[in-house]
């Protein structure tokens, strides 16, 4: 056993309920100067609201905390922050109205004469981010700036701020390869300087390559910690899921579809969002799209949903012209479509989770023929249990599920309304190595069943399993397409990193 | 140019393209007369409106700033006059009571988790309600010493004055400028607008800040109050009746979303300046009834959020969705 | 059905407990207040009185609960009341029929609807200030319409619109029942509660399901024209005369109020018909009230405040967190973050 | 050249000013005035702006009917500085009497007085409990005609006001709180009076007095003020008892006196006061009501 002088930040029996849930039942939870300790669990497990009780983000029921060997109790994350306790919370927690410098530094802008010095701050912004190779105008608001990018500002800010401790949940879901690559850097930097870090994360390869201990959450409760070296991936997983997981990805691809295409995109594209491009999709058929953050998937999966219209190009479904001009129109074709932000585009917050899986279909069936509540039960309870939603009871509103559990609810909403082309844009995000296994078993059993897909990701490997083909993307145009033999991850990977001329096919 | 100073330039394009046409008609209008008048007669909404910035940048309202003044111009009467106190103490002694006024309202809305829109609603009722227990009857104000600060102004050529007051509302939204983008109580004005749940993750003191702002509000609706009964020399229970829904249209037609998080303060003024404006212009033309001034006021109000929608629009690469 | 008797009764407890504290209250001021009887054929007391003379502000609150489900909001409702009785009473006097006259009416109430709604379902103008066009000019067009005198009708059918009375009781509260039961039947029988909710608390999301988001605003800002209709129709028909100057006079704000005593959030979400129209009748009973207590008029304003505090803090989420912390100790407490918008 | 006349009028709050409204454009017309109008929405801060820029326009003479009587020292002295007269309509203001040329008003507290002695005559020392409608809380009004009525009715102990609570000189709230008033003062049978400050509330009233199954006029005899033409219909069915006429041409004595003032500098007196006429049943009210319906009340 450790002493206690060894622990930067040691919690005790730290208890945390919400109304029907017990989210943190008496966890211990200890973190060691020097370590990146990753903070495993499905979700839902209460990894989250763990790290928002040792932050002062949520008063704790019960439990006691030590920093640095002293009794601390944050009553708020500007406490948390003046202890030295740095955080990037899940889903980005910036302001977007603010400017990225203002992001940086609010509450602790450099001053003179009692007023904000911006230039001061602009520089400083800069420097800061120069160590992350972000080359940006840190005068623009935060806003205007993709989520990556978004994210590296915010894990700038909470090394900055983090003097001990520095916590990171889920700080790599939206980022690519080569920026979890610089991350981990800095994180390797901060470890020698000896502070706590806290990573939490859903993808295991990551908590190989950085973390030296391992917790694992499983319903509230401490399931054990570990040292990352003496623990295997399998039993990992089986301590996370309380099972063993029969198999995680699959390693060879499907088959290309044979036939005659049924949805037939020509020319199709919107100026300023995304070049024109031609797309077929045959019944039956996983289209995978890759490319980098920005490089025009959600584009181009908002315009073959009508939620921007447009501008060029023709549709066809089955060899008749279709209007795709609004989500109805393209709902109407019988089309789906799970947008990648989830909070600001996918759930709606205060409806209940049976609400939320019957929005879709009783839109579709217009306002005066309202689906009988019974029946609404039975749909959401079905999908409940069809994709393992977790959730006290179908009545509990939407937004108090955690991330994956609302990621599964929006997938059940689009599957009642028996879609024959469904588009996922990033279904895997944020969602635990169960949930993963699960969604993309339940890709492929949709195409099984001859449902057409368009799946985004950024999980190159994730693609190649069950895509039938797979779309390039890069600087907003379709610049490859690669099937059958040619449907590797590499060839995926040298696609996307072809740096001029369009590649053949 | 950024996108956000947008919504800005729109306005200051729309008044002063407005104010060349308004001339165009009555030459008369260009006179230093009109443009002093301009700012000592909005001096007291202009102050209001400064305050009414910050509550809607930080995604919030207030109502009560009219009472406020009302209850405010009540007051000075009836110490001043009843009560034989120096202006300047009474002064001091009705800005402590406003702005605790606002902060208790600001408290309210944090530890209560209550919508501004109904604390405030609730605080315009008792700031005139205690204005009415104070004295229903109009009482003037006959201290020298408003004489002497009356009587403080500088004569432009051509007849027109810049007064005490209207220096003091020009130097007030100075201040408002300074605070907003200079000191990080500004920030953190702007950090609650963008919304409340991230900035309390970020740090910001939510708590400490909401009571700033609202007490900054009432702070200024008592200094709006002091202008006011400067400018009628009177305290009267019924005065500034709707003076919120004013200062809202100026801070809106300024370039302030409702919804918080982004604006000037800067923009207020020109939104003042525009509702004065149309006042004026509705003065000169003198050929509109009753019902057709309040028409044509609306549509005024109407043509000039379409137009700076269209031009936001026609300068703004698309970014929404449909 | 027992279960669901039992959470709706659960969400319109607070409003009945404040309303009967309210009525308590006064019977303790007045004693004559619960006095009921029957006069003329028709129920008479001030218990009926506080029904009858809250019809506009129920009117309006209906609609208002909609439009602020939607995460909107309507200031121009009484500037629509002004505007209708005028037109009611100008059609009347110039020798309509009253079935004519009262369709115009109602048609020119879904007109202004259609206006706010499309301003902000369509030019995507922020709800108070695009209603505030209207409430400015509104209530220019009713004078024009009247001149701004108050136009005076003696049309029976009219008048028994405003006080007449059907099975003993008065016609405006027999208005208000059925069409906020219609309203309610409407909304909770059909899929347009559950639509117009998740429009109001995501609407992009709403959009990307496919709900038709601009439509349904606009039927929002419809409804609540109408139900501005209605009471200006009523408001009129009291006074047998439209009074284009006064009627509806600062009414948005009361019907406003009243959806918040009700408990809807004005940030949009979920509603309740019923408990508006009880957070209106509290509304109707504190000025009653008020009426009846005899206190000088100059404490109106200041005994108005301090009631409506006392309810909004008793309703106040936290509040009941704190007494109920109180009461049982060490119970889980209900989490403290407000949503971002 | 012509006479332009700026008129800050204080909006249009009842129908008894939009009478005032109409007789002045009229009364301009007929005299060739051109007459800048601008209504400031019951605003004291737009009737000083209205003012300054009728002085920014140089008019020749402006009117003003003021919203309150404080507070017009300073733009008024503005105006004399530019040697614009200003005549004061139908209030007056609490300024010194060079700032203005005259004001043509009634008196106000006058008017209360009329009423109330009306009310001492008429029930002739029997007791009497009264009940008042008060006009909007703090307007100046509503304050002089309390006034005025409470010293007419004071050494007669017969009289009592009851009650007496606001109904903002508007029809709805007359009905409303006259309701309740009959239910504080059992169902009505405690009322012998009523007087209301204007008559739209009497107007309201009366409806709310026969809702309550009595007859207004008889068992509870209806006292008010303005004399607008509704109120004139309702003493003619017997509803009605007396009203005190508040005359909405104020604008022809106005002009009159700046016409005289313009051509050979005659200084008219400080002030023009208009009659307060009791009218009662006796006064043939059908035949009143015929002359004042065409008056855009
Ligand atoms: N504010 C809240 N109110 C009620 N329940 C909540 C709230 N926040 C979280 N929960 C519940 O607490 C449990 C733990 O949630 P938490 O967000 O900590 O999970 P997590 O481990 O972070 O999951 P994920 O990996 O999906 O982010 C979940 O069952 C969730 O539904
Ligand atoms: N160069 C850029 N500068 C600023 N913003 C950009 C840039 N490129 C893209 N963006 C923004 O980033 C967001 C994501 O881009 P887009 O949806 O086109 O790409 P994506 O491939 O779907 O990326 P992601 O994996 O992040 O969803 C969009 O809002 C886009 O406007
Ligand atoms: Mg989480
Ligand atoms: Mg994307």
């Amino acid at each position: 056993m450790q002493t206690s002088s060894d622990n930067i930040l040691s919690a005790t029996r730290i208890e945390k309920g919400f109304p029907g849930t017990k989210a943190l039942d008496r966890v211990d939870f200890h973190l060691r100067r020097g370590e990146v300790h990753a903070l495993l669990g499905e979700n839902g497990a209460g990894k989250s609201t763990l790290i928002k009780c040792l932050t002062g983000a949520y008063r704790r029921d019960g439990g006691s905390m030590l920093l640095d060997g002293a009794e601390a109790d944050p009553r708020d994350t500007f406490d948390a922050q003046r202890l030295g306790i740095g955080t990037v919370y899940q889903e980005v927690n910036l302001l977007p109205n603010l400017t990225v410098a203002e992001n940086l530094f609010l509450g602790r802008q450099p001053r003179r004469f009692g007023m904000v010095d911006t230039r001061t701050m602009n520089r400083k912004a800069r420097e800061l981010l120069a160590e992350y190779e972000l080359d940006i105008d840190v005068t623009r608001d935060l806003a205007s700036y993709s989520v990556a990018i978004q994210q590296v500002v915010a894990i700038a800010r909470a090394v900055d701020l983090s003097g001990k401790v520095l916590i990171l949940d889920e700080p790599t879901a939206s980022l690519d390869a080569h920026e979890v690559e610089m991350l981990f850097r800095i994180v390797r930097r901060l470890k020698e300087r000896g502070l706590g870090i806290i990573f939490i994360t859903h993808f295991l390869e990551q908590v190989y390559a950085i973390s030296d201990r391992i917790t694992v959450l499983r319903n509230g409760q401490l399931v054990g910690t570990r040292n990352a070296a003496d623990l295997d991936r399998r039993e990992l997983i089986a301590m996370m899921i309380g099972r063993e997981l029969a198999t995680e990805i699959h390693s060879a691809h499907s088959d290309a579809v044979a036939g005659e295409p049924r949805y037939r995109f020509r020319n199709f594209g919107r100026r300023g969002k995304i070049d024109p491009f031609d797309l077929d999709v045959r019944a039956g058929e996983v289209v995978g799209m890759a490319g980098l953050l920005g490089s025009g998937r959600t584009e181009t999966a908002e315009i073959l949903f009508g939620a921007h219209r447009a501008d060029s190009g023709t549709a066809e479904i089955d060899g008749r012209s279709v209007d795709l001009s609004s989500p109805r129109a393209a709902i109407r074709q019988k089309f789906g479509f799970c947008p990648e932000d989830r909070k600001t585009a996918g759930i709606v917050g205060d409806l209940s989770v049976r609400e939320n899986i019957v929005l879709a279909l009783q839109a579709r069936r217009g306002w005066t023929r309202p689906i009988p509540r019974a029946e609404q039960n039975r749909l959401a309870d079905h999908y409940i249990r069809a994709l393992d939603i977790r959730t006290a009871d179908r009545e509990k509103p939407i937004r108090l599920l955690s991330g994956g559990n609302q990621q599964k609810a929006i997938l059940a909403r689009w599957l009642a309304t028996e879609p024959e082309l469904l588009i996922l844009d990033e279904p895997t995000r944020g969602i635990d190595v169960g949930a993963h296994a699960e969604i993309i078993r339940l890709i492929e059993s949709l195409r099984e069943k001859g449902m057409s897909l368009i799946v985004i990701s950024s999980e190159i490997e994730e693609l190649v399993a069950y895509s039938t083909r797979v779309v390039v993307l890069r600087d907003h145009a379709h610049v490859a397409e690669l099937d059958g033999a040619q449907l590797t991850a590499h060839r995926i990977v040298e696609a996307i990193a072809a740096t001029n001329g369009r590649e053949a096919p | 140019m950024k996108q956000k100073y947008l919504p800005l330039t729109a306005t200051i394009l729309i008044f002063v393209l407005s104010y060349a046409l308004c001339v165009a008609q009555y030459p008369n209008m260009l006179s230093t007369r009109v443009i002093g008048n301009l700012l000592t007669d909005n001096a007291f909404l202009g102050i209001a409106a400064v305050g009414m910035t910050f509550v809607i940048l930080s995604g919030g309202i207030d109502l009560s700033i009219g009472a406020v003044i009302a209850f405010a111009g009540v007051f000075l009467a009836v110490v001043l006059e009843h009560g034989g106190m120096h202006p300047l103490v009474a002064f001091a002694l009705l800005l402590a009571i406003t702005t605790l006024f606002g902060a208790l309202m600001g408290a309210i809305i944090h530890y209560l988790e209550m919508p501004a829109f109904i604390v405030t609603l609730a605080g315009m009722f008792l700031a005139r309600g205690m204005a009415f227990v104070l004295s229903i009857d109009s009482i003037p104000i006959k201290h020298p010493f408003y004489a002497t600060l009356k009587s403080l102004y500088f004569k432009l050529p051509g007849g027109g004055r810049i007064t005490l007051i209207g220096g003091l509302m020009l130097f007030v939204f100075a201040v408002g400028i300074l605070i907003a983008h200079r000191t990080r109580f500004g920030t953190n004005i702007y950090a609650l607008g963008g919304g409340t749940a991230t900035a309390k993750l970020m740090g910001v003191p939510v708590a400490a800040t909401t009571i700033r702002i609202y007490a900054l509000s009432g702070l200024l609706a008592g200094l709006s109050g002091i202008v006011f009964s400067l400018y009628t020399s009177a305290g009267y229970s019924l005065a500034a009746v709707g003076v919120e829904l004013d200062a809202i249209t100026a801070v809106v037609i300024g370039g302030t979303l409702l919804t918080g998080g982004s604006g000037f303060v800067a923009g207020t003024l020109v939104g003042i300046l525009i509702q004065g404006l149309i006042q004026t212009y509705i003065t000169f033309d003198g050929t509109l009834s009753s019902w057709w001034t309040k028409i044509l006021i609306g549509l005024l109000l109407f043509a000039f959020i379409l137009l700076q929608k269209g031009i936001i629009h026609l300068s703004r690469p698309e970014r929404q969705r449909a | 059905m027992i279960p669901i008797m039992r959470t709706y009764a659960g969400r319109l407890l607070p409003q009945l407990i404040a309303l009967a504290a309210i009525v308590v209250a006064i019977s303790i001021v007045f004693p004559g207040f619960l006095n009921l009887q029957i006069q003329n054929g028709r129920l008479y007391g001030s218990m009926v009185d506080i029904l009858n003379r809250g019809a506009p502000v129920v009117l309006l609150a209906i609609g208002m609960t909609v439009v602020i489900a939607t995460k909107g909001i309507d200031l121009s409702v009484g500037a629509v009341m002004a505007i209708c009785g005028a037109v009611a009473a100008s059609l009347i006097t110039s020798g309509h029929s009253l079935a004519e006259t009262l369709l115009a009416t109602l048609a020119v109430g879904i007109v202004c609807g259609i206006w706010n709604g499309v301003l902000v379902a369509v030019l995507d103008i922020q709800p108070i200030i695009a209603t505030l066009v209207l409430m400015v000019a509104g209530r220019g067009i009713a004078q024009l319409i009247t001149e701004g005198t108050i136009l005076t009708f003696n049309d029976p059918g009219l008048i028994f619109i405003g006080s007449g009375s059907f099975a003993g009781l008065p016609m405006p509260l027999v208005i208000w029942l059925v069409f906020g039961l219609l309203v309610a039947l409407l909304v909770r029988r059909t899929a347009l509660g559950m639509l117009i909710e998740a429009i109001g608390i995501n609407r992009q999301a709403s959009t990307l399901s496919g709900v038709l988001t601009p439509v349904l605003l606009v039927a929002a800002y419809v409804l609540s024209g109408l139900c501005a209709a209605i009471a200006g129709i009523i408001a009129a028909a009291d006074i047998r005369g439209a009074d284009a100057n006064n009627a509806g006079l600062w009414l948005e704000l009361d019907a406003i109020l009243a959806v918040v005593v009700g408990g809807t959030s004005l940030l949009g979400g979920r509603f309740s018909i019923a408990a508006s129209v009880l957070g209106a009748v509290i509304i109707q009973a504190i000025n009653t009230g008020i009426l009846l207590s005899g206190f000088p008029p100059e404490f109106n304003l200041i005994i108005k405040a301090a009631i409506i505090i006392f309810i909004l803090v008793l309703q106040s989420p936290r509040f009941r967190t704190g007494v109920s912390f109180l009461s049982i100790p060490k119970a889980a407490s209900k989490p403290t973050e407000r949503e971002a918008k | 050249a012509e006479l332009v006349v700026g008129f800050s009028q204080i909006g249009s709050e009842s129908g008894w000013r939009a009478a005032e409204t109409t007789l002045t454009k009229q009364q301009a017309e007929e005299r060739g005035i051109d007459l800048k109008f601008a209504d400031a929405q019951q605003k004291q801060e737009n009737q000083i702006k209205a003012i300054r820029s009728f002085i920014a326009q140089g008019v020749n003479a402006i009117l003003l009917a003021p919203v309150v009587a404080t507070g017009w020292d300073e733009v008024l002295e503005e105006a004399k500085d530019a040697e614009i007269p200003v005549i004061l309509l139908d209030r007056t203001v609490d300024a010194s009497d060079d700032l203005y040329l005259t004001a043509v008003t009634s008196d106000l507290v006058h008017e209360g007085s009329v009423a109330g002695k009306w009310l001492v005559d008429t029930v002739a020392g029997k007791p009497c409990n009264v009940v008042e409608l008060q006009g909007t809380t703090g307007s100046s009004p509503a304050i002089d005609r309390k006034k005025g009525f409470e010293q007419a009715l004071s050494g007669n102990d017969n009289l009592k006001i009851v009650r007496s609570q606001t109904g903002d000189f508007t029809r709805t709230k007359g009905k409303e709180v006259m309701e309740s008033f009959l239910k504080a003062e059992d169902g009505g049978k405690n009322i012998c009076a009523l007087y209301a400050h204007n008559d739209d509330m009497a107007v309201g009233a009366i409806q709310a007095i026969k809702e309550a199954g009595l007859k207004p006029g008889k068992d509870i005899l209806v006292v008010s003020i303005d004399a607008v033409p509704d109120i004139f219909q309702a003493m003619a069915a017997g509803e009605a008892n007396a009203t005190v006429e508040l005359t909405p041409n104020m604008a022809g004595p106005a002009f009159d006196a700046l016409a005289a003032f313009l051509k050979d500098g005659k200084e008219p007196p400080k002030w023009i006061q208009t009659e307060s006429k009791l009218y009662t049943q006796a006064d043939d009210p059908m035949k009143v009501y015929e002359e004042k319906k065409g008056l855009g009340y």
